[in-house]
């Protein structure tokens, strides 16, 4: 079954066309890798979906036509995006992060089970509950921006470069905590990531993007064994 | 993606201003015309440009803190108000008019230096409120100081009259003092906000971390445009003296210091023809909503300023940008320029010695 | 000794004023991330229509009602249709609009009822009453009690509602808080809306000591301003302890301080918010934000 | 010219929150030297201590053998010290060239009245330093993007703007926040090679603080690792990468066998 | 309000500046600049059958209440008047008179700005409110000899016809307000502490000089405390406290404010402290102050004037007051009631000018200053008994006299001593 499915989607900046033509199907449970070089369009494509640029082509999600929907809109769907830098609030304190987060959810009981869970999802973020989210450090504001985004309960998460400027072992931690997550809850997932070898942990299939269009998609494991992509894009 | 591979710099127009006929002649035309139009026009217009003027300096020293600097000052008018009263007590007194000029410009810029060491510790809105107290406790304090102020009955000086054998008319006289020290003023500010000072400047409204790593030490720099700004504030006093040759308490309420800030908004931010068009729109537009209707100026004012910036946000300076924006939207957009394609990227060197303007600078 | 407790309590009798406009100008800003010169204006526009509807007979407490609704939809339309294009703007743009607003409502006031001073009928009764040796009217203590109503209950939708949160979480970063699900633009109408209304709220209570005219809260809009940088902008109970605070100080420093005098006590504020910031830079009961370079 | 950069027991503290505990290395003049560690180790603040955006609680600072702790960062520019910042904070409206001529503030002579009556020694010196600041943008690949506002490039050329602008100083000593966050594999590869050059060339003592450990491998002579505010290690980036602490504290199992 | 001070002309002055500044003429008007008119010919601003007067005058901001009342008074006057035809000039012709009001906002330089606006299409300027706002352009009406009489200030520099040959005040000077008052306390032959309250500026000075000339001498009388406040102040609430705790039996209020008049009155009686007061002529009306204010309950409330207050019933049948009433919101368009004295002065300020244009043999500025100085003895309409204009008196605006009046909850009555 197919949760979201775009087709040839396209997006402009004034005249500067980003998008050309973007397909991408993302199956219930599935997660979606999009690699490709700065100005590929990766994150234009995640904002398409999310309603932040106007897009042309189709864009479906769970059988609903979603293109020209406000982000608003789009995220009470069940779309939660994680933005590029992380968009965390940051005078709001780690706490006020997770129950905006919750904010079209009425099941107060769930929602405080859900803080637990983000909790235990990133354990770093237990200490810090009372920061504002300005003072955390990169890492942890990542954390928070995907603790934040799964607060909503979405069915499909938009993650947008969760590892940028982060340590090593950092990132490692955070696709860790978004692996556990997908395995337990099911969450289908849209992923952009500059470093595919982090992407490929989490990712079943993935698509190529130059200059807006789609030039090579496949299950991970093809194109992890493609020379050119490894060159390319992987960093080998 | 798409690439946009840019055609050399600009548009049409500042390519125009660009060739070097254009450049030399310019400043000379503009000459010709201020020293003409004086003769020509007729005294109510020559008022109207000489108060033009006196508001126009104080909205580029204004433009200078905060225009160019981003400190936010609600103080301005209170400058304006201490060079007026320097100036005032000078004539009154029978001082050298040169001294007076010299005054009118040093004691503003001591009590603008004085002031400015202790409120650039701030910043934001802080610093606001700090400075919205000159004039606030300028009004009392000019009443309070009357030996020196004529207290609330306020000051005259009449210093103004063209001089005899010059054949002028008193406003043709006053117009050429205000074009003369004010556009000395202008060209001096002008060279200064671009080059050294005026990246400076930027640097520390863009960004202080970045300007001190650069050796620019930010509480310096906000010190010395508070400075340059209180100086050009007091020349203002001094050609309002020249123009209005009256000054009293109410100079100097910090209404007319918020209109000052309205005046910069509406012109333009860190512009110079913002500056000339802030000033004329401060003193146009009550005359302009007098002549429309005197029982409701307040309400044109404020539909006025309302309808100018939600057409112009960018004040009106940027009315030129605004026109040609469909055309500027083809190169401004927000997609990142990459290096050409072909490896010859050597454009840019032979335009280099000429040292073109950089407009972006000044958005003048 | 019972002079000095009478100007403490004149003070904050006073401060109460700067208090009630405070609070709005707190209130937009935590909503939208803007300092709003429009607030006195609008909080007037309101007390207008209160008065005006007490004239055309409806009783005092449900003309007040009734502008609290009219101004909660007035400040909403004021977002909608005009400060929306400028919130992602130049803040100083989006400030200037303000003032613009501020001499527009001004203006427009002045012209549908004269700029002559009118008698807005107050909520509580001119009688005093003496405690601790000092007379005060029941018209200062209702008036300061409601303030501290309102106070109570700005704090609590800031700190513990969930439009509370909203507001703040659309003013520090919109398209962000978009992202879940939040209606960032109905947010900010309801933010400027509510903001509104807590003006009318706060002309209700002030008209009848300063007298309605057009102008009525222009000069005590610095005070409004001192007494929000003072307490830091993000706190309500912080906003009204500086305007009492500025209200007893500047009494006590024009009677007792020889030099200041009754014409000069209007620097005492600004005095003490350079001595405050200078040593907290986020005002008295500001929230510190330590930012990562 | 290059400097020599020694730190010694420097601690910072904020609140009760120790960020940096006695942290001490000697950076040669001319070295090329890493600064590595997990977020929150304290690598930015200690860049900040270097750079004076912060003032260490305790222990020196020296540059070339002068204490420089708690001086300004204005100050310290006069040192002979440049940085860069994580995320490039350029004027985006003005051109690149502008941005660029930003760094020569220091070299430029002249006080404002000089400047604002256009003296000949100010504009001689300004247009000397322009045709530098080209010839700089030139070398850097930068040339054809001189005149266009900072806006229309992209984030990786900023960081080479950013560069520049540094440059333009005649640092001694060059500190680069995370100069590889963000930039695809290939410009990587173009910056590993600038910075390369720039000690070949320009004789500067460069400090970098990285995550990217190719990068790191690549280019430094030494590097320091920092966990938890305290030095975790000191030596070349493979004994790092080899140290069993590193691997556990910073760059993870996995992630090491990924890394090829 | 919701009328319109709009002039036929107004849109074309815009016009016409606009196109002054686009399109420089070369031509310039003989007589610009230094020498005004001259001779017998004709002064600018008035013709055989009209005459425009200017007024610059506050109409927005705080004080727009009294300039926006300075502004219908004489507007309604000369409405009245045109209506029945015109005034009669004493050279025999027959004219309407226009009047030309700008809004100053009590901006000294915008008030200037006004002036050099009309200066070339008015005969004179007048009613002005404001002693900055006159004084920013004294200077210029002297040099282009444009006459600035019967101006609302009690200034008295306005009235030295040595220093301001081409002014004139109307209103009396504010010394003179004073001393009146404290002739009266003086003369009281009781014992009485006095509190003073005044606003801190030339107004409030002037008061207080007045009365405190006039007491000088009198032993029965003690100042116990004197302090100010300013015009911008929200609140006089700890002056009052203050004042009180001086255990003054009179309180001497120099204030122009009218909400801080009615606050002060309020707060006196917070405190349970019931003197005698003073107040001044422009904030004493029945209606806006006292009633509001609470003046019952004082021993005394005392101000002067030279003015019947409309809405006083004494003068409810009186024929000055129902013609002035109707007049203000025909003519006026100042539909509400009188809030402000300042509508009643520049009535009068109508009729002291209709007095002087009926003297008026040639109609030139020179000749009418000539008319206007050598009034004596002119009851305007509207004034009290015992009180007259009188312009020939050298240092004195236009209105001298002034009668001392108790408030009797309703209106006011004229006294001869205090009581």
């Amino acid at each position: 079954m197919t949760l979201l499915e775009l087709e040839g989607v396209t997006a402009s900046y004034g005249p500067v066309q980003v998008l050309d033509g973007v397909s991408l199907r993302v199956p219930d449970n599935g997660a979606v890798g999009i690699l490709g070089a700065n100005g590929a369009g990766k994150t234009t494509t995640l904002r398409a979906i999310s309603g932040t640029v106007r897009a042309g082509g189709r864009i479906v999600f769970d059988g609903k036509d979603i293109r020209g929907l406000r982000p608003d809109r789009v995220a009470a769907l069940g779309i939660a995006h994680v933005p590029e830098g992380r968009g965390t609030l940051g005078d709001l304190t780690v706490r006020e992060n997770l129950r905006v987060g919750a904010y079209l959810r009425k099941d107060a009981k769930g929602v405080a089970q859900d803080i637990d869970y983000c909790l235990d999802l990133f354990p770093n973020l237990q200490n810090r509950i009372r920061s504002n989210a300005s003072a955390l450090s990169g890492g942890e504001q990542q954390m928070l921006a995907v603790a934040r985004a799964i607060m909503s309960k979405p069915r499909l998460l938009l993650l947008d470069e969760a590892s940028l400027g982060l340590a090593p072992s950092t990132a490692k931690n955070v696709y860790d905590a978004i692996r556990r997550l997908r395995i337990e809850s099911g969450i289908a997932m849209v992923v952009v990531e500059q470093n595919a070898n982090l992407a490929f942990t989490l990712v079943d299939s993935a698509t190529v993007l130059e200059t807006g269009r789609n030039v090579l998609t496949g299950t991970s494991a093809e194109l992890r064994g493609m020379d050119e992509i490894r060159r390319a894009y992987l960093g080998g | 993606m798409a690439r946009v591979v840019e055609a050399p710099a600009s548009s049409a127009a500042s390519s125009f201003r660009r060739r070097p006929w254009v450049r030399r002649a310019g400043p000379l035309v503009l000459l010709v015309v201020l020293v003409a139009l004086p003769l020509m026009l007729p005294e109510g217009a020559n008022d109207t440009l000489a108060r033009i003027g006196v508001f126009a300096v104080a909205v580029l020293g204004l433009n200078v803190v905060m225009g160019y600097t981003g400190q936010v000052s609600l103080g301005q008018i209170f400058f304006l108000g201490l060079g007026a009263y320097v100036t005032a007590y000078g004539v009154t007194n029978d001082w050298n008019i040169v001294l007076v000029f010299v005054l009118a410009c040093l004691v503003p810029a001591v009590v603008g230096l004085v002031v400015a060491l202790a409120a650039a510790r701030l910043g934001g809105l802080a610093i606001a409120m700090v400075t919205i107290a000159l004039p606030i406790v300028g009004v009392p304090l000019a009443k309070r100081l009357s030996d020196y102020t004529g207290g609330s009955q306020g000051l005259s000086a009449r210093f103004t009259d063209a001089p005899e054998g010059t054949g002028l008319y008193d406003d043709q006289w006053q117009l050429y003092l205000v074009f003369l020290i004010g556009g000395t003023v202008f060209l001096l500010t002008r060279n200064l906000v671009r080059g050294r000072y005026g990246r400076a400047f930027a640097i520390v409204k863009g960004n202080e971390n970045v300007a001190s790593s650069m050796g620019i030490s930010p509480y310096r720099y906000k010190v010395l445009a508070f400075t340059i700004a209180s100086l050009i504030g007091g020349v203002s006093g001094f050609l309002y003296m020249v123009v209005v040759q009256y000054t009293s308490p109410e100079t100097m309420s910090f209404g007319h210091s918020i209109e000052l800030l309205v005046a910069m908004v509406i012109g333009g931010a860190a512009s110079i023809v913002g500056s000339i068009l802030g000033g004329a729109f401060y003193v146009v537009v009550p005359d302009l909503t007098n002549a429309i209707d005197p029982s409701l100026t307040a309400l044109l004012q404020g539909a006025l300023l309302l309808v100018v910036l939600f057409l112009l946000p960018g004040g009106l300076a940027s009315l030129p940008r605004a026109l040609t924006r469909g055309r500027r939207r083809s190169r401004a957009g927000r997609g990142p320029a990459a290096p050409p394609t072909t490896p010859s990227s050597t454009t840019g060197s032979g335009t280099a010695a000429e040292e073109p303007e950089t407009e972006r600078q000044g958005h003048a | 000794m019972d002079k000095f407790i009478q100007l403490v309590v004149d003070g904050l009798s006073t401060g109460s004023v700067y208090a009630a406009l405070a609070l709005a100008i707190v209130l937009v800003h935590q909503a939208t991330g803007l300092i709003n010169f429009a607030q006195g204006g609008l909080a007037v526009l309101a007390a207008y229509v209160a008065w005006w509807l007490t004239n055309q007979g409806v009783p005092l407490v449900l003309a007040i009602l009734l502008s609290i609704v009219f101004s909660f939809a007035l400040g909403a339309l004021v977002e909608r249709y005009l400060m929306r294009r400028f919130e992602r703007g130049d803040p100083d743009t989006a400030v200037v609009v303000t003032i613009g607003l501020l001499t527009l409502i001004t203006g427009v006031a002045g012209w549908l009822w004269t700029y002559n001073n009118q008698q807005f009928p107050s909520l509580f009764s001119l009688e005093t009453v003496s405690l601790l040796g000092v007379s005060v009217s029941i018209r200062s203590i209702g008036t300061t009690l409601a303030i501290v109503v309102v106070m109570v209950l700005l704090q609590a939708l800031f700190a513990g509602t969930k439009l509370g949160l909203a507001l703040r979480a659309v003013a520090v970063n919109p398209q962000s808080a978009a992202f879940s699900g939040l209606p960032v633009g109905r947010l900010l109408m309801v933010g400027w809306g509510l903001a509104a209304a807590l003006g009318a709220v706060a002309g209700a209570l002030v008209a009848p000591q300063l007298t309605l005219t057009p102008g009525m809260l222009d000069n005590a809009l610095v005070y409004a301003l001192a007494a929000v940088i003072l307490g830091g902008l993000t706190s309500p109970v912080g906003v009204v302890v500086a305007a009492w605070i500025i209200g007893v100080l500047e009494n006590l420093a024009a009677v007792y301080v020889g030099f200041i005098g009754f014409d000069l006590k209007v620097a005492v504020p600004f005095i003490l918010i350079f001595v405050v910031l200078i040593v907290r830079p986020q005002g008295l009961f500001g929230r510190k934000v330590v930012v990562r370079v | 010219m290059a400097a020599e950069l020694t730190l010694q027991d420097v601690s910072l503290q904020f609140g009760g929150i120790k960020v940096l505990q006695e942290v001490g290395f000697v950076v040669e003049p001319g070295q090329i030297f890493g600064l590595v560690g997990p977020n929150g180790a304290g690598k930015t603040s200690l860049f900040n201590c270097i750079s004076g955006h912060y003032r260490p609680t305790s222990g020196t600072v020296r540059i070339d053998g002068a204490e420089v702790q708690g001086a300004r960062p204005a100050t310290l520019a006069g040192h002979g010290l440049a940085r860069t910042f994580q995320h490039p904070a350029l004027q985006l409206h003005a051109t690149v060239l502008e941005n660029v001529l930003l760094g020569a503030h220091s070299r430029l002579p002249g006080g404002p009245l000089e400047w604002a009556l256009r003296l000949p020694r100010a504009r001689r010196a300004e247009r000397e330093l322009r045709a530098e600041a080209l010839e700089l943008l030139e070398r850097n690949g930068l040339g054809w993007a001189a005149h266009l506002p900072a806006d229309e490039l992209s984030h990786g050329l900023h960081k080479g703007v950013e560069l520049c602008r540094a440059l333009l100083m005649k640092p001694k000593l060059l500190l680069l926040d995370e100069p590889a966050a963000g930039l695809p594999h290939a410009e990587v590869e173009t910056l590993i090679a600038t910075v390369r050059r720039l000690r070949e060339e320009d004789d500067i003592t460069v400090v970098i603080v990285e995550h990217h450990m190719g990068l790191i491998a690549a280019l430094t002579d030494r590097v320091v690792v920092l966990d938890h505010g305290a030095k975790l290690m000191e030596g070349t980036a493979a004994q790092a990468q080899s140290d069993p602490r590193v691997i556990e504290a910073y760059i993870g199992k996995d992630a090491a066998d990924d890394a090829a | 309000m919701r009328k319109h001070l709009r002039s036929r002309r107004a849109l074309g002055i815009a016009v016409a500046s606009a196109v002054a500044i686009t399109l420089p003429g070369c031509a310039r008007e003989v007589g610009g600049g230094g020498d005004g008119g001259s001779g017998g010919e004709a002064s600018p601003g008035i013709t055989d059958d009209s005459i425009t007067l200017g007024i610059t005058t506050p109409l927005s901001g705080a004080t727009a209440g009294p300039g926006t009342c300075t502004v219908a008074g004489i507007t309604a006057y000369f409405g009245a008047k045109n209506a029945e035809g015109g005034v009669e000039f004493g050279d025999g012709k027959t004219r309407t008179v226009e009047i030309e009001a700008l809004d100053d906002a009590y901006d000294p330089q915008q008030a200037a700005a006004n002036y050099d606006q009309l200066k070339d299409e008015v005969f004179a300027m007048t009613a002005g409110l404001g002693t900055p706002t006159n004084r920013a352009w004294r200077d210029a009406a002297i040099a282009d000899e444009v006459p600035q009489v019967l101006i609302m200030t009690g200034d008295p520099l306005f009235s030295d016809a040595e220093e301001s040959p081409w002014q004139l005040g109307f209103v009396p000077i504010y010394q003179n307000e004073g001393e009146a008052f404290g002739e009266l306390l003086a003369s009281s032959g009781q014992d009485h502490k006095v509190a003073i309250l005044s606003q801190n500026d030339d107004y409030g000075e002037g008061y207080v000089e007045g009365f405190t000339s006039a007491i000088e001498g009198a032993d029965n009388i003690e100042v116990v405390e004197q302090l100010t406040y300013e015009a911008t102040d929200t609140s006089v609430d700890a002056q009052i406290t203050q004042l009180a705790a001086s255990g003054a039996d009179v309180v001497f209020n120099a204030m122009s404010q009218v909400p801080l008049v009615v606050s002060a009155l309020q707060k006196a009686q917070q405190l349970n402290w019931k003197p005698s007061w003073f107040l001044p002529s422009n904030t004493s009306s029945p209606g806006a102050v006292l009633e509001p204010g609470g003046g019952a309950a004082f021993p005394g409330i005392y101000s002067v004037s030279f003015a019947k207050a409309p809405a006083s019933p004494a003068f409810a049948e009186d024929e000055d007051v129902k013609a002035y009433l109707a007049a203000l919101p025909q003519y006026g368009n100042y539909p509400d009631p009188p809030a402000f004295p300042h509508c009643q002065w520049s009535w009068m300020v109508g009729a002291t000018l209709e007095q002087a244009f009926s003297e008026m043999t040639e109609p030139t500025r020179e000749n009418f200053m000539e008319a206007l100085r050598s009034i004596e003895d002119f009851q305007a309409p509207l004034m009290l008994p015992d009180t007259t204009v009188n312009t020939t008196e050298d240092g004195q605006p236009a209105v001298s006299t002034v009668v001392v009046q108790k408030y009797n909850g309703r209106g006011y009555d004229t006294v001869e001593s205090f009581e």
